[in-house]
């Protein structure tokens, strides 16, 4: 065993082409961006191309890496999330040769060799939220994030306004892991989502990152039910998970990575429940295998895919709070 | 004003022990003998360790990475700076990373408030960084005067709700909005420090940070300043009875650290992507790499200028080794334990050694 | 809002533990006159071996004594290090704290084959007390429901070194040592046996707290999961100056804040002032006690 | 012949290239007081580490009651009964008095600490030397003498019969060491061996049987005391003649350069409240404070200089200081040299340059030429042996780090110079030339304080001496009035004294060789440490040997 996995087929030079991507933060306990490595591999196998991976580690690091990647002179360069906002802003325009590819966020007006895929993921997290409205006992639901920050709320705002929008009763308190390591705290996560049960919560919206697995856990010991993000998580903790606000980063890295391979680079690609590019688990066609609960709630998914259609067809507009 | 610092005599030395000839001379073999466990953990994962050290010096020396050790060397060199001042008379000084966050979020703020006033505007909003900081550091005088509470141990108190604090700032009044992450708005362009012609990532912070190390290395060396710091480090009751100013001198010393800690915070800011961005200053591990460098160095200047280029060193070299050869970050990490635990059990072998051969028990 | 129910002092306690644990630790040492702020990579060894050790045996108790011992062999190198070869103890322990974030995230790929988080239904977990006969006493059933028989121990162990301290030989010699090793050597003690020791007996404590984190509180590994933990532990130890009845008190208070903020976070307050609340707290109540031990001054003949 | 307990044969001892002790041959005897002395750095606290096993000698035997041994630590000394009471106390000040006796040797029940048992035997070897020792009392509360009997109560405790005391007196009162001697007396009438290791060759005279001399490690001369004289000791530790300086020019007085009015501070602890009426120094004086120590003479010395807290006026060549910090009373013109020149007086890990520049290069450009020039200049006018200036503190001898101190103190040429106890621990040779320094500066004009717990010191300089008891001046006497019986009637007579100099003073007979009764009634605990001695040295030996086999 190398215990190298962050970076695959490194110095494979050969005359494949090349595609780099640049991650905001060791992929370490980050699922979204264990999702994003999985999307580009398999999308570089797709177009016969290699990979390489780098992981930084704070801002000088993100910019070292992307010069790095630049020097390199890949077909190309995928960088992930609003961390590389700035950089994508100025890199595009110096380099006009190379193509660039941002997952997660975008640059205004972008360059045109910079192709960006973005998400709602709040689209998913309300219809998270309109679950845990309909099946809430207590009409309390709560959640469980890493950070206070405009861009996490996406996980939190959506899921009580969704809850709400079915069960105007209910009362939503989300909590924030915060301390020294917000996204890597399962204890403390776990110490919130038992502080969310002991308040009488027992629909709990995991966003914490590496802490989900330590609100799970609370959930499973306090009797509670929690959902999961990103990927499939219900298989984490069986008959404690709900649902999960999937984000398909792998699918959109895909498209995106096939556009620029074909020649057609550029524009901006947002990813909502149309797209298909956010969507939870329970409305997937094989969710019976997913091992998730709500799968044993059919009458609250069919009015949970009453709720997609309205967004899919623009009749509801669900607010992006990161937006505010 | 005994409470200042109980835990001084155990401390200070400590710190004494690492005997002056020893830490240099045991520079070279304890890098050598931690380039040797770097070589059996890069074994141990596969790795030929001539591959895994080429590309170590290849991450560091490769001329499109040098801007980059410069760009980390700077705050480094700063913090380590910072944590050395109070060192040099026996006081801990271990809330660098909130002092570091108040320099970068009052340097923001103040330099929004004035937009127009170009690169002297960012030159007020660096004095109010380091200002704001320096209060905050020497709020541990009066702390540990009135209030009895050690001065090791309100820095690192007073730490958390700095950084706290910095926050709340970037997350809500100061926040950029729009953009969904918690960060204060882009400095105009004319507040950006003037890049050296080399790259965007060595600018003037790096000039100032070389100044400030200098300052420190004159004062300590040839100013009466520099030897009352000196006294007290090595005996309190001996410095408080020649006349020194104790409190004088503890609040002179602390605001110093807090003042550096906070300018460095304000060159950060004012780097690329010129903005203070949540917990961008804290992630990195300045304040503790500076740490480490400084008690290795015992505060001695040239320990300082040493000990922050290898660390930057293996920093930035690390990134490259794990970029090139595909190491894990988590090998960088125990490459860098490797020569932290050789180099002080080497220096400590030597001065046991030379106290041996001296013939003290 | 009620916040004082049995609820609140139940997640106190399983919060506090592994502070608590390696606080006692750090206390014994402290008290041996060594500063041991290497309690964080300690734990952290200890947290992983638990789980790695719980995953490959599928025995809770197995996982617990190999953090035990992981936690030991990691203290070896600050015992040796710093007593032996007389190296900086700071420096070292600062080496031995970024090992172990290094060597855990290693040994997590090689070992079990993941990065970021391990979790897995192979992994044994602490029995919680609620699960057994003593979750139907009356109070304390509900007290310690979803503790560990460790979390217990972590509570005995306060009185416990406390006695040791005051009645056993050892723990005379060990606090003359902190206070004077010169005059504890010229009456034949060997000094840096004891010291050694303390550092081992630490090093034990804060494996347990590893496991008591890693395999009670949750039942996972992450990176870095310590978060920091085993630095509160240390700030502990200061405030408590080495009394272990002291330094349960500061855990107490530490842990109270903290569990009280996520409360007041529920009622609104931004994330970022229910994190800076324990370590204000903790400022505020060293000033108060402070404040009251000047007014009954204790006599303070003979200080140097 | 007397029983010969130890025998040290041939012991040297380098430390580098210095010599400390020079194939050194030492006998004890069961029943004397055997007196090492010698200069600084004579190799005498070498010599007695060796014994204590807590340095291993190059070369010699250890014969112990007709056996080699070898000591690899004290705990094997402890073991062959040998005690030391260390120049610098070897005590835990927090714990109490009882908690430092049984320290290392514990007496236990069912594997925890007998506090009953411990109690009564250090209380029973306690009452048996008549101490007013509390057993329960903290250690840090005790004055000096009384720390000392711990000492000694430590090493009867462990059965010694041969107890080291490594210059027991530099700290004590006269009626304290009169006290000792007594007690030591009554030790040695019981058989124990002691070595007085002492820089006061009265003391010698008075207490020793056989006396050792020392002179750069090797022994110059050994016999019986009474075959000797003091001036003849002096020249064989030194090489050449001592002669003693006095203060025989008459006072040439000018304005007063300290002035204290209505000094009071606070009881603290087992401390009496201090109250100073009034305190004069005049220009071209020594004024003396006598006082048994801890009756408020340090106390009063520091609220002068400002690093004590206190109400009341003090006034230096006519500012009134008052409120200001030691910093502003210096300025004023005050120089010092406090009593205990390692804590306080000097910086062990820095340089014996910056040492002495410190205070007198305060502001601006610091070159290290011009510190170097000035350091060195003071270190050959005052003769400070060792080293060069960049050596640090720490490797100078106790007298010339005194030296150190002083040069700093005097090279300030302030009006008013504050010296406690400045030949504390210093050998005649030194002695000599502080009292020469002193009385120069008087000399010169300037107004000395000297504090001092040694009479014929003050004798000799001062011109007034004013003695304090609790806390408060009780009588003074001008300088053709001074006599020790004078002085020391003032100081003991005083009501309050007498608790605080009550010292190891034999319970009912007095002390003396022919105590035939007491010394062989087995059944009177009247030799606890023999009675004692065997559960507690089975207990130590018990203890060493569980070590090494944890080491094995
Ligand atoms: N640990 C040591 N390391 C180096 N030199 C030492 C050490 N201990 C003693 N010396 C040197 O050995 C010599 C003898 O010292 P020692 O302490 O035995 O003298 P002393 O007779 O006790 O002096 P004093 O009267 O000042 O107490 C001195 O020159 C001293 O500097
Ligand atoms: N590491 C060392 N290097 C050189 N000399 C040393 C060292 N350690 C101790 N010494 C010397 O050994 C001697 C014994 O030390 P000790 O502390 O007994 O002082 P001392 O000479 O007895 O002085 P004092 O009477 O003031 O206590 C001293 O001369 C001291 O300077
Ligand atoms: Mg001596
Ligand atoms: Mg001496």
């Amino acid at each position: 065993a190398t215990g190298c996995s962050s970076s695959s087929d490194s110095g494979a030079s050969g005359d494949k082409p090349l595609i780099v991507v640049i991650t905001p933060n060791p992929v370490g306990v980050n699922e979204f961006l264990k999702l994003s490595v999985e999307g580009s591999k398999a999308a570089a196998k797709a177009q016969d191309a290699d990979v390489k991976v780098y992981e930084s580690t704070d801002p000088t690091s993100i910019s070292q890496n992307l010069q790095a990647a630049i020097d390199l002179k890949p077909k190309l360069i995928v960088t992930i999330s609003f961390s590389f906002d700035d950089l994508m802003k100025t890199a595009p325009v110096d380099n006009p040769d190379q193509q660039f590819l941002q997952v997660d966020s975008c640059p205004e007006n972008p360059a045109k060799n910079l192709t960006c895929a973005r998400f709602k993921e709040y689209e998913a997290v309300y219809l998270a939220g309109v679950e845990a409205g309909l099946l809430t006992k207590k009409n309390a639901i709560g959640a469980v994030a890493a950070l206070d920050s405009p861009f996490i709320h996406r996980w939190t705002d959506p899921f009580g306004e969704g809850a709400k929008s079915v069960n105007p009763k209910t009362t939503f308190s989300p909590l924030f892991v915060g301390g020294n390591n917000p996204f890597s705290d399962p204890a403390r996560a776990n110490a919130q989502a038992d502080t969310l049960a002991q308040k009488g919560v027992d629909y709990v919206m995991a966003a914490a990152s590496a802490g989900n697995t330590g609100v799970f856990q609370a959930a499973k010991a306090g009797g509670f039910f929690a959902f999961g993000v990103d990927v499939n998580q219900c298989g984490e903790a069986p008959g404690v998970v709900v649902d999960n606000a999937t984000k398909r980063v792998d699918v959109a890295i895909e498209n995106a990575v096939k556009a620029v391979f074909d020649g057609k680079p550029g524009g901006v690609t947002e990813y909502g429940l149309k797209e298909n590019g956010v969507g939870l688990t329970g409305l997937e066609d094989d969710a019976a295998s997913s091992g998730c609960v709500i799968t044993q709630h059919p009458d609250v998914l069919a009015k949970v895919k009453e709720v997609r259609d309205q967004i899919v067809s623009g009749k509801l507009v669900v607010k992006d709070p990161a937006a505010a | 004003m005994a409470t200042l610092a109980p835990d001084r005599p155990t401390v200070a030395a400590r710190l004494r022990r690492a005997g002056g000839r020893a830490v240099t001379g045991a520079a070279l073999p304890a890098l050598l003998a931690s380039l040797v466990v770097g070589a059996i953990v890069l074994l141990t994962a596969g790795t030929n360790p001539i591959t895994g050290y080429e590309a170590l010096v290849r991450g560091v020396l490769l001329d499109t990475n040098l801007p980059y050790l410069a760009a980390a060397f700077a705050p480094i060199l700063g913090m380590a700076v910072s944590f050395a001042i109070p060192l040099r008379m026996g006081e801990f000084n271990l809330g660098g990373d909130g002092q570091l966050v108040l320099g970068g979020i009052t340097a923001a703020a103040v330099a929004m408030a004035i937009p127009s006033w170009g690169l002297a505007g960012f030159g007020v909003a660096a004095v109010a960084g380091a200002a704001a900081a320096a209060l905050w550091a020497a709020l541990a005088v009066p702390l540990a005067r009135y209030g009895r509470v050690p001065v090791i141990i309100s820095t690192l108190l007073l730490g958390f709700p700095a950084v706290s604090f910095a926050s709340y700032l970037a997350r809500y009044p100061l926040t950029d909005k729009g953009t969904g992450i918690p960060q204060t708005p882009r400095l105009p362009d004319a507040m950006h420090l003037p890049a050296l012609p080399v790259s965007a990532y060595v600018n003037l912070g790096l000039v100032v940070a070389v100044l400030v190390l200098a300052a420190y290395w004159v004062v300590d060396a040839r100013t009466g300043t520099g030897l009352q710091l000196r006294t007290l480090g090595a005996n309190l009751r001996f410095g408080q009875y020649v006349g020194i100013d104790v409190g004088r001198r503890a609040t002179g010393a602390l605001a110093a650290s807090g003042a550096v800690a906070g300018l460095t915070g304000a060159l950060i800011v004012a780097g690329p992507p010129y903005r203070f961005i949540d917990g961008a200053l804290v992630t990195p591990g300045y304040t503790f790499t500076g740490v480490t460098v400084a008690l290795i160095a015992s505060g001695r200047p040239a320990g300082l200028l040493a000990g922050s280029v290898l660390f930057t060193a293996l920093q930035v070299g690390g990134t490259g080794m794990e970029r090139d050869v595909g190491i894990p970050r988590q090998l960088t990490a125990i490459i860098q334990a490797s020569v932290v635990i050789t180099f002080v059990l080497i220096v400590a072998v030597r001065a046991y050694r030379s106290r041996t051969r001296a013939g003290a028990r | 809002m009620n916040v004082f129910t049995l609820g609140f002092v139940a997640a106190v306690l399983i919060a506090l533990a592994p502070v608590l644990l390696a606080a006692l630790g750090g206390a014994l040492c402290a008290r041996a006159g060594v500063f041991n702020i290497g309690l964080e990579g300690q734990m952290l060894l200890g947290c992983f071996t638990a789980v790695a050790v719980s995953a490959k045996t599928g025995s809770a108790l197995l996982g617990v004594l190999a953090a035990v011992g992981a936690g030991v062999l990691t203290a070896l190198v600050l015992a040796i290090g710093a007593i032996r070869l007389r190296a900086d103890p700071i420096v070292l322990a600062i080496g031995t704290n970024l090992l172990a974030v290094g060597l855990t995230g290693f040994l997590l790929r090689s070992v079990l084959g993941t990065s970021g988080t391990y979790s897995s239904p192979d992994l044994a977990g602490l029995t919680r007390l609620g699960d057994t006969w003593v979750g139907s006493i009356p109070v304390l059933g509900d007290v310690f429901r979803s503790s560990s028989w460790i979390v217990v121990l972590s509570l005995l162990a306060v009185p416990a070194l406390g006695f040791f301290l005051a009645r056993h030989p050892a723990g005379l010699r060990l606090r003359g040592i902190g206070e004077n090793p010169d005059a504890a050597r010229s009456l034949g003690v060997r000094v840096s046996r004891y010291q050694q020791t303390a550092i081992l007996v630490a090093g034990a404590l804060c494996g347990l707290a590893g496991a008591q984190l890693a395999l009670g509180n949750v039942q996972l590994f992450s990176e870095q999961m310590t978060a920091g933990r085993g630095w509160v532990a240390v700030v502990a130890v200061m405030l408590g100056r080495g009394r272990p009845w002291l330094v349960l008190a500061a855990c107490v208070v530490f842990g109270a804040a903290e569990a009280f903020g996520f409360r007041l976070q529920g009622l609104g307050l931004p994330q970022q002032a229910t994190d800076a609340a324990p370590y204000v707290i903790t400022l505020i109540a060293l000033l108060l006690t402070s404040a009251v031990s000047r007014r009954n001054p204790v006599p303070a003949g003979g200080t140097r | 012949m007397t029983e010969v307990r130890v025998h040290l044969a041939g012991i040297t001892k380098r430390f580098g290239r210095v010599v400390a002790n020079d194939d050194v041959d030492l006998e004890l005897r069961a029943g004397e007081v055997h007196a090492v002395v010698g200069e600084n750095g004579a190799g005498k606290s070498t010599l007695m580490s060796v014994l204590y096993g807590s340095a291993r000698p190059d070369a010699g035997r250890i014969v112990a009651r007709g056996t080699d041994v070898r000591f690899d630590s004290p705990r094997d000394a402890i073991a062959a009964g040998i005690g030391m009471v260390h120049q610098h106390f070897q005590l835990f000040e927090s714990l109490s008095v009882t908690d430092n006796v049984i320290y290392g040797a514990e007496p236990t029940r069912r594997g925890l600490l007998d506090r009953r048992r411990a109690r009564e035997r250090v209380g029973a070897l306690v009452e048996e030397y008549g101490s007013p020792l509390s057993p329960t009392a903290a250690v840090g509360t005790l004055p000096m003498g009384l720390r000392q009997q711990v000492e000694i109560f430590k090493a009867l405790y462990r059965g010694a019969d041969v107890l080291i005391l490594d210059e027991p007196t530099a700290v004590l009162t006269p009626a304290e060491t009169a006290l000792l001697f007594t007690s030591v007396r009554r030790l040695a009438a019981q058989g124990t061996a002691i070595v007085l290791v002492t820089h006061k060759l009265d003391e010698v005279m008075q207490v020793s049987d056989r006396v050792t001399v020392l002179r750069q490690g090797a022994v110059v001369a050994s016999m019986e005391t009474a075959s000797t004289t003091p001036a003849a000791l002096a020249q064989a530790m030194t090489g050449r003649d001592i002669e003693t300086a006095t203060n025989d020019e008459p006072a040439v007085v000018g304005s007063a350069v300290l002035e204290v009015t209505d000094l009071r501070i606070p009881a603290e602890g087992t401390r009496a409240a201090v109250h100073c009426e009034r305190l004069e120094v005049r220009a071209g004086e020594i004024v003396g404070i006598a006082g048994v120590a801890g009756n408020g003479q340090s106390e009063l010395v520091q609220a002068a200089v400002g690093l004590r807290p206190a109400s009341g006026t003090v006034r230096i060549a006519g500012a009134d200081v008052s409120r200001a910090d030691v910093q502003g009373r210096r300025a004023a013109g005050l120089a010092y040299v406090p009593e205990d020149r390692g804590a306080v007086g000097s910086a062990r890990s820095l340089s014996i340059r910056d040492n002495l520049v410190v205070g007198h290069y305060r502001t601006g450009w610091l070159k290290p030429a011009v510190l170097r020039r000035f350091a060195a200049e003071l270190m050959t006018r005052h003769d400070v042996r060792g080293a060069g200036p960049d050596a640090s503190m720490a490797s100078l001898s106790g007298g010339n780090a005194q030296k150190v101190v002083l040069a700093r103190e005097l090279a300030h040429r302030a009006p008013l110079l504050v010296a406690e106890n400045p030949t504390q621990g210093v050998d005649v040779g030194a002695i000599e030339y502080i009292h020469r320094e002193l009385l120069a500066y008087r000399a010169a004009g300037h107004g000395v304080l000297l504090v001092s717990n040694e009479l014929s010191e003050l004798i000799a300089l001062a011109d007034r001496v004013h003695v304090m008891v609790d806390g408060r001046f009780v009588a003074a006497f001008e300088r053709d009035e001074l006599s020790e019986q004078h002085l020391g009637a003032a100081m003991t007579n005083a009501a309050g004294a007498a608790a605080v100099t009550a010292a190891l003073a034999p319970p009912t007979e007095p002390a003396g060789p022919a105590d035939p009764a007491h010394a062989a009634d087995p059944a009177h605990a009247a030799d606890p440490a023999g009675a004692e001695r065997s559960a507690v040295v089975a207990a130590a030996e018990e203890e060493g040997r569980a070590d090494g086999d944890a080491r094995a």
